[in-house]
């Protein structure tokens, strides 16, 4: 046992911090430090760059073009971006459709559709849940009704995550109404957002950000070539790329760049006279999530590892997405505690680029409490934590 | 000992819910957070009119003189509506100070005006290194002829940028945390000098920064005895407190009502949330989180008019504890109501968010338990 | 509203006080403050002073020899009670079976078993929960067959406590095994302890004492005149004795009493060279749980005076006995922390009377780790704090 | 980066894991931790035959020489037991000692008794107002003549009563809290003017109060060199915690299945406890702090060779984590074993008591998270 990096490791640590002083644009990394808005540019000059240096897709076979890494290099390489400060990868294209694509797609879909990805032409999001089905997902009513070589959409999907910038959408759909079960009537379509009938409307969510969109289709016509793999077996699909969204759910490198913030604002404020940080309720409450945040490192290391030597992750993947939103909630909650008073001023045009008003208490003050807000869908979102615990109840335990 | 209200307190109760139920839905509410001022002239006019501007003075004054129960019975009220009228800063902080400590022609002047509706008040006191250390003043009043100039910075302050006359808190003397030598100031809202800029607050409400220049005031502006004001400092933000955890008691009773109403409507698997056990015992957690911090707004408001060492014990108390429970609340709510808890568009994701920052107001849970602890020690 | 003590409620807890100062006998005292073990002459001795001042009864109406007092009374005889260091009073006679006697027993049980409650002349115990049924009391199965004009009784009762000093003993048995829902075929029935047939055998808690029993019972003949109220009506009894013992359930005036002791112990423990009440994270606890006290205490107040103006509490039961259990529970956790090392020692035989071996550590530490132990029954017992839970969610918000 | 077992690990771990499963069943544990010693001089025996009491040495004295991971799969197994086996006191502290500073006679005469399984050593260092500070000693030793004559009390030492020879630190030199001026003595069980009162563990195990009065000792009673002895008995300590870790793991993952077995078995309301959705999440509850504990135990053991600073981050880290998962899992076994759980004949009631009490050695929750973050701010 050992947990020490191979001195491969540290050279391919030493890479991925080269590339990203020389590549990811000074302006982004200061939004990100600074907790500011992106804008539609920000992700794209990113992923681009990613693009060009052949990284963007990180967990694709090399066959596809991805760089091959084992799961320790892929954690080397999320820790290091979050570290220095880079937007994360946005998952749609790259690590949701494209690994159904690559596995249950025919080959001109692949062929079509996969180095569109890599290379930025098309700008995925997500078409699963809908307002009557979150953590029930197969109870989704969107239809698609075949019609000579078409498919006919109608129904609404929401939580579409940055929706708004997207040029495709894939989509789980109702073929099938009178499927025995709702899980067998649902198959899997790429849609073009252009098509006729696509609507997006934002939704805003509590702390006033636009981040996801209701998408509505009403009598949206979808080629039939744009249905992967079987008509009615898009469940199957659903649960492959459930299983593949899972393996960044740990959060470490977030709450690693999210925790280094933290302890800097705590250095910065002052309570009775001295540093927050210095105080000793506080401090006690950052060893306890650093600490937290170690052990939960190394359960997603030897998780990585056991996967690494051939192993599928089992109940063990469930944790990661518990204690990994849980800490991540935690240090945004200690942060809000952080500023105090200055947690209650909501100066929204102050997370753009360019503002240049009168600032409103220290420089990292604005966005914390709206981050506290918005990272409560941590623990809802990608089955809530109620759903995985359910789910290791009865899969983990037998119970 | 006894709970019961007196006929007064009931009608008091009656009127203001009544008041919030019928003018301030949460359409209105909403409108009336993103209005540039961040209240309504109209609202603030029915509350003076019902005479619940006067509620906490001395019956000449329109009051009930009863104290810290009817703080809270306002608070409750306004809590259940989300209200962001400018009830604290105006009646609580600034018209309680004067009431402590203003000369009668301040009060007869001053005080009928606030109780009018027809002059808005703002306690401008925070300071951006003061935390929630009430006694840390490090603006500088300095005497200049007849009258004082002020000059320091003022953080988050209450509606301070609506305010027709700021109650500013400045230094006559000693230390930036000493007690002593805290003068308190009228300032005008168009003083030379002085700069207010103000922004929404994350919950619906509006806080100020304000920039003292060297703001000249004159003889008549000052409130109390110079250097001498902590006290009644102290005392308002007591008042504030019991008002806040009664507005605390009632945004988590609509908290826990809509959230318990939601897991009776909304579906899953085939079966309504309130069919799932874990759901089940999460709105208990937040009915049993209501029923402690009704318990610490009932201590504290009783214990409002005792004793100092007695009222500020049951006020850390109340503040901590409740803290602690209208975060429990606030974030079950958002959690049980799963992805629409997110959204703008709902009335709970609101009073999660006030019911949060509350906690960020008058000193946060840590400052009161150790303030409690300190208390505490004392009293043993 | 004032929540000040009228000068009567004064003039009473003074009338208290001064009771306790010359009735309480100083040996049973000190074993209280003390945390030794108690036995049953010193449970008598307390018991027979409360019985003398007219006291014992202090829920009954006077008509059966109560004192009569409101709820705020008796909140102020169990806050001074526990303050002064006198131990609890066994509700398994004079809070249990006798309510249920005044309530639903005939004329012929009320003179006779009323006056031996209140002069101790029956040391009763409670025959409720089954090794089968623990939450669900309904399921029990211990029967009693009618034979002439005695009932039959055989079967199992368990969680007995004190089991081993009682005289007698109120049973629930199934009196029709055939009724159609598990409620109904109960009845109530009053067991002399001296009967052949009934075996009383200790049950060793985890902590290492003896302080509940099974009872057996096998073929054990009872006259028919120890039924209360009607054949198989007796799960209505039961329910109406539960209500009762819950008016205690919420542990105020114990928790109070323990929290003075853990301030104790807080004052003379030492950590980092200073006293532990010093150290910043230690005295947060310990004003956590103080407050929440503060607030239980208020909620119980209130209940009482619901309850006082004619209200039956609702939910506000079941919150008082998981609040109440979780403070009290608490505060041995805490105090457990405060001995640092010293809660790792056994010494069993300290905790008798007149021990006189070597002491280890401070003399308050021997019962403190079994204590934490023992308190984690709160929770299991009197309805465990899940079935409480179930109880809010459906009797109190129609969950 | 590697979590592999080596194959001389994984022969290890077999051969204890048989061992405690063949000669260790529950029923003998209970009577072996009743009895007067406290352990099994037969159950040791078999320890000795089977090399385990070299693991943590040198190979020359039997061991594997690869450190903390061994330490961790001996805890783990022994964990799974509930073994009470002075393994702690007298090969990780006393044999870890005497490797660490030991002499090449002591080292020869005492290391291998150890390994041999014919001597037993406790290491006598806490004292009565230490709490978990491991630089508070008070403990005096002074020099007369050719030796050392040693005068103190030492507190909660663990099989101190069984132990053929103590390892007493005492102070040579500094203020009592001084990591500077400790020595270490050896002192044979019979020496004069020693008084040894041992008393069984809350938990199981047995410790003892240990009375200095005098006790003279020669100078080849000293251990290592006096007043520099400080790093060595951290070091151990770092060393016993990784077992200890390793045992809450054991402990914690049979506390696991037994409650979970436990659910599936038991009926109320007509279903098995583990249909109740809050009772399942519960035990999830219970299995995640497993996993975090495990986790911790592995950083732990793994980091144990590294230099101090890295070391003690992961040890204490290890320490406040294991305390905080191993009292949940430990009070969620009792509550979800409803009224059983609280039972002295149940095994999940011990393990629990274990799980809790592991808490009270060698620093705890409060005493590492403290510890953590001055190291933190060390490293940054």
């Amino acid at each position: 046992m050992d947990l020490n990096f191979t001195p491969e490791e540290l050279a391919f640590r030493e890479e991925v911090r080269t590339f990203l002083k020389s590549k990811l644009p000074d302006d982004i990394r200061a939004k990100i430090k600074g907790g500011k808005r992106l804008v539609k540019d920000d992700y794209f000059r990113w992923h681009k760059a990613l693009s060009e240096q052949g990284w963007l897709g990180s967990n694709w076979p090399t066959e596809y073009g991805g760089p091959g890494w084992d799961p320790v290099r892929k954690h080397i390489f999320e820790e290091e971006c979050y570290a220095y400060g880079a937007p994360r990868i946005l998952p749609f294209g790259v690590n949701m459709v494209a690994p159904v694509i690559m596995k249950f797609g025919n080959q001109a879909q692949k062929d079509y559709y996969l180095p569109r990805i890599l290379d930025l032409t098309d700008w995925w999001c997500q078409g699963y849940s809908e307002p009557g089905s979150g953590s029930d997902l197969a109870s989704l009513r969107t239809s698609a009704v075949r019609e000579g070589d078409h498919y006919i959409i109608n129904g609404q999907k929401t939580w579409t995550t940055l929706g708004q910038h997207a040029d495709m959408i894939f989509c789980l759909v109702r073929t099938n109404p009178d499927a025995a079960k709702p899980q067998e009537g649902i198959s899997f379509i790429l849609v073009d957002m252009n098509t006729p009938g696509v609507t997006v409307r934002p939704i805003i969510l509590l702390e006033g950000e636009h981040e996801v969109n209701e998408v509505w289709f009403d009598n949206v016509k979808v080629p039939a070539e744009n249905l992967v793999g079987e008509e009615n077996k898009g469940w199957t699909y659903a649960k492959y790329l459930l299983t593949h969204e899972r393996t960044g759910i740990a959060n470490v490198g977030s709450s690693k760049a999210a925790l280094l913030h933290l302890k800097a604002i705590a250095r910065d404020q002052v309570k009775n006279g001295r540093p927050l940080i210095e105080d000793p309720l506080f401090r006690n409450r950052i060893a306890k999530v650093e600490i937290d945040l170690m052990a939960h490192e190394m359960t997603n290391l030897r998780v990585l590892a056991e996967v690494q030597s051939g192993g599928a992750p089992g109940l063990e993947s469930s944790i990661l997405k518990i204690r990994g939103t849980e800490i991540r909630q935690e240090i945004t909650d200690l942060a809000r505690r952080a500023i105090g008073p200055y947690a209650m001023p909501f100066q929204s045009e102050a997370l753009d680029e360019g503002f240049n008003g009168e600032p409103v208490g220290p420089d990292y003050a604005a966005p914390i409490a709206q981050q506290y807000f918005n990272m409560r869908k941590l623990s809802i979102y990608g089955g809530s934590n109620e759903i995985q615990k359910n789910i290791i109840a009865k899969a983990g335990l037998g119970l | 000992m006894d709970f019961s209200l007196s006929e007064e307190q009931r009608m008091l109760k009656d009127t203001v819910e009544r008041l919030v139920r019928e003018t301030y839905d949460f359409e209105k509410r909403q409108k009336i957070a993103a209005s540039e001022e961040g209240f309504s002239r109209d609202v603030w006019g029915q509350l003076a009119e019902l005479g619940m501007l006067g509620v906490p003075f001395a019956e000449e004054f329109g009051g009930l003189g009863s104290g810290g129960v009817d703080l809270m019975i306002l608070g409750e009220a306004m809590g259940r509506g989300l209200v962001v009228e400018p009830y604290l800063s105006t009646v609580v902080l600034g018209g309680g100070l004067i009431d402590l400590l203003g000369s009668a022609e301040q009060k007869e002047s001053l005080l009928n005006a606030v109780v009018g509706g027809e002059t808005l008040l703002a306690f401008a006191h925070g300071e951006p290194d003061s935390r929630y250390e009430p006694a840390h003043v490090r603006c500088k009043a300095e005497k200049t002829g007849g009258g004082w100039t002020l000059t320091g910075r003022k953080s988050v302050v209450l509606n301070g940028a609506a305010a027709d006359q700021l109650i500013v808190s400045a230094r006559i003397s000693g230390g930036h945390d000493d007690e002593d030598g805290i003068g308190l100031f009228l300032v005008g809202k168009d003083a030379a000098n002085l700069k207010v800029h103000g922004t929404p607050g994350i919950d619906g409400t509006h806080v100020a920064e304000i920039a003292l220049d060297g703001v000249e005031v004159g003889a008549d502006a000052v409130l109390g005895t110079p250097g001498a004001c902590f006290a009644a400092i102290e005392e308002v933000m007591a008042r504030a407190i019991v008002m806040l955890a009664g507005e605390a008691v009632g945004a988590m009773e609509v908290a826990v009502e809509t959230t318990v109403e939601y897991l009776k409507t909304r579906k899953q698997f085939g079966k309504a949330l309130s069919q799932f056990q874990v759901l089940q015992h999460r709105a208990v957690d937040m009915r049993i989180s209501l029923e402690q911090a009704k318990s610490l707004a009932v201590l504290a408001a009783a214990r409002l008019g005792e004793p100092r060492a007695v009222r500020e014990m049951a006020i850390s108390a109340a503040k901590a504890g409740i803290g602690q429970h209208a975060r429990i609340v606030g974030e079950l709510a958002i959690q049980l109501h799963g992805g629409i808890g997110m959204t703008w568009e709902v009335p709970v994701a609101h009073y999660a968010k006030r019911l949060v920052m509350i906690d960020h107001l008058f000193g946060d849970t840590d400052h009161h338990l150790e303030r409690f602890a300190a208390l505490s020690d004392a009293a043993a």
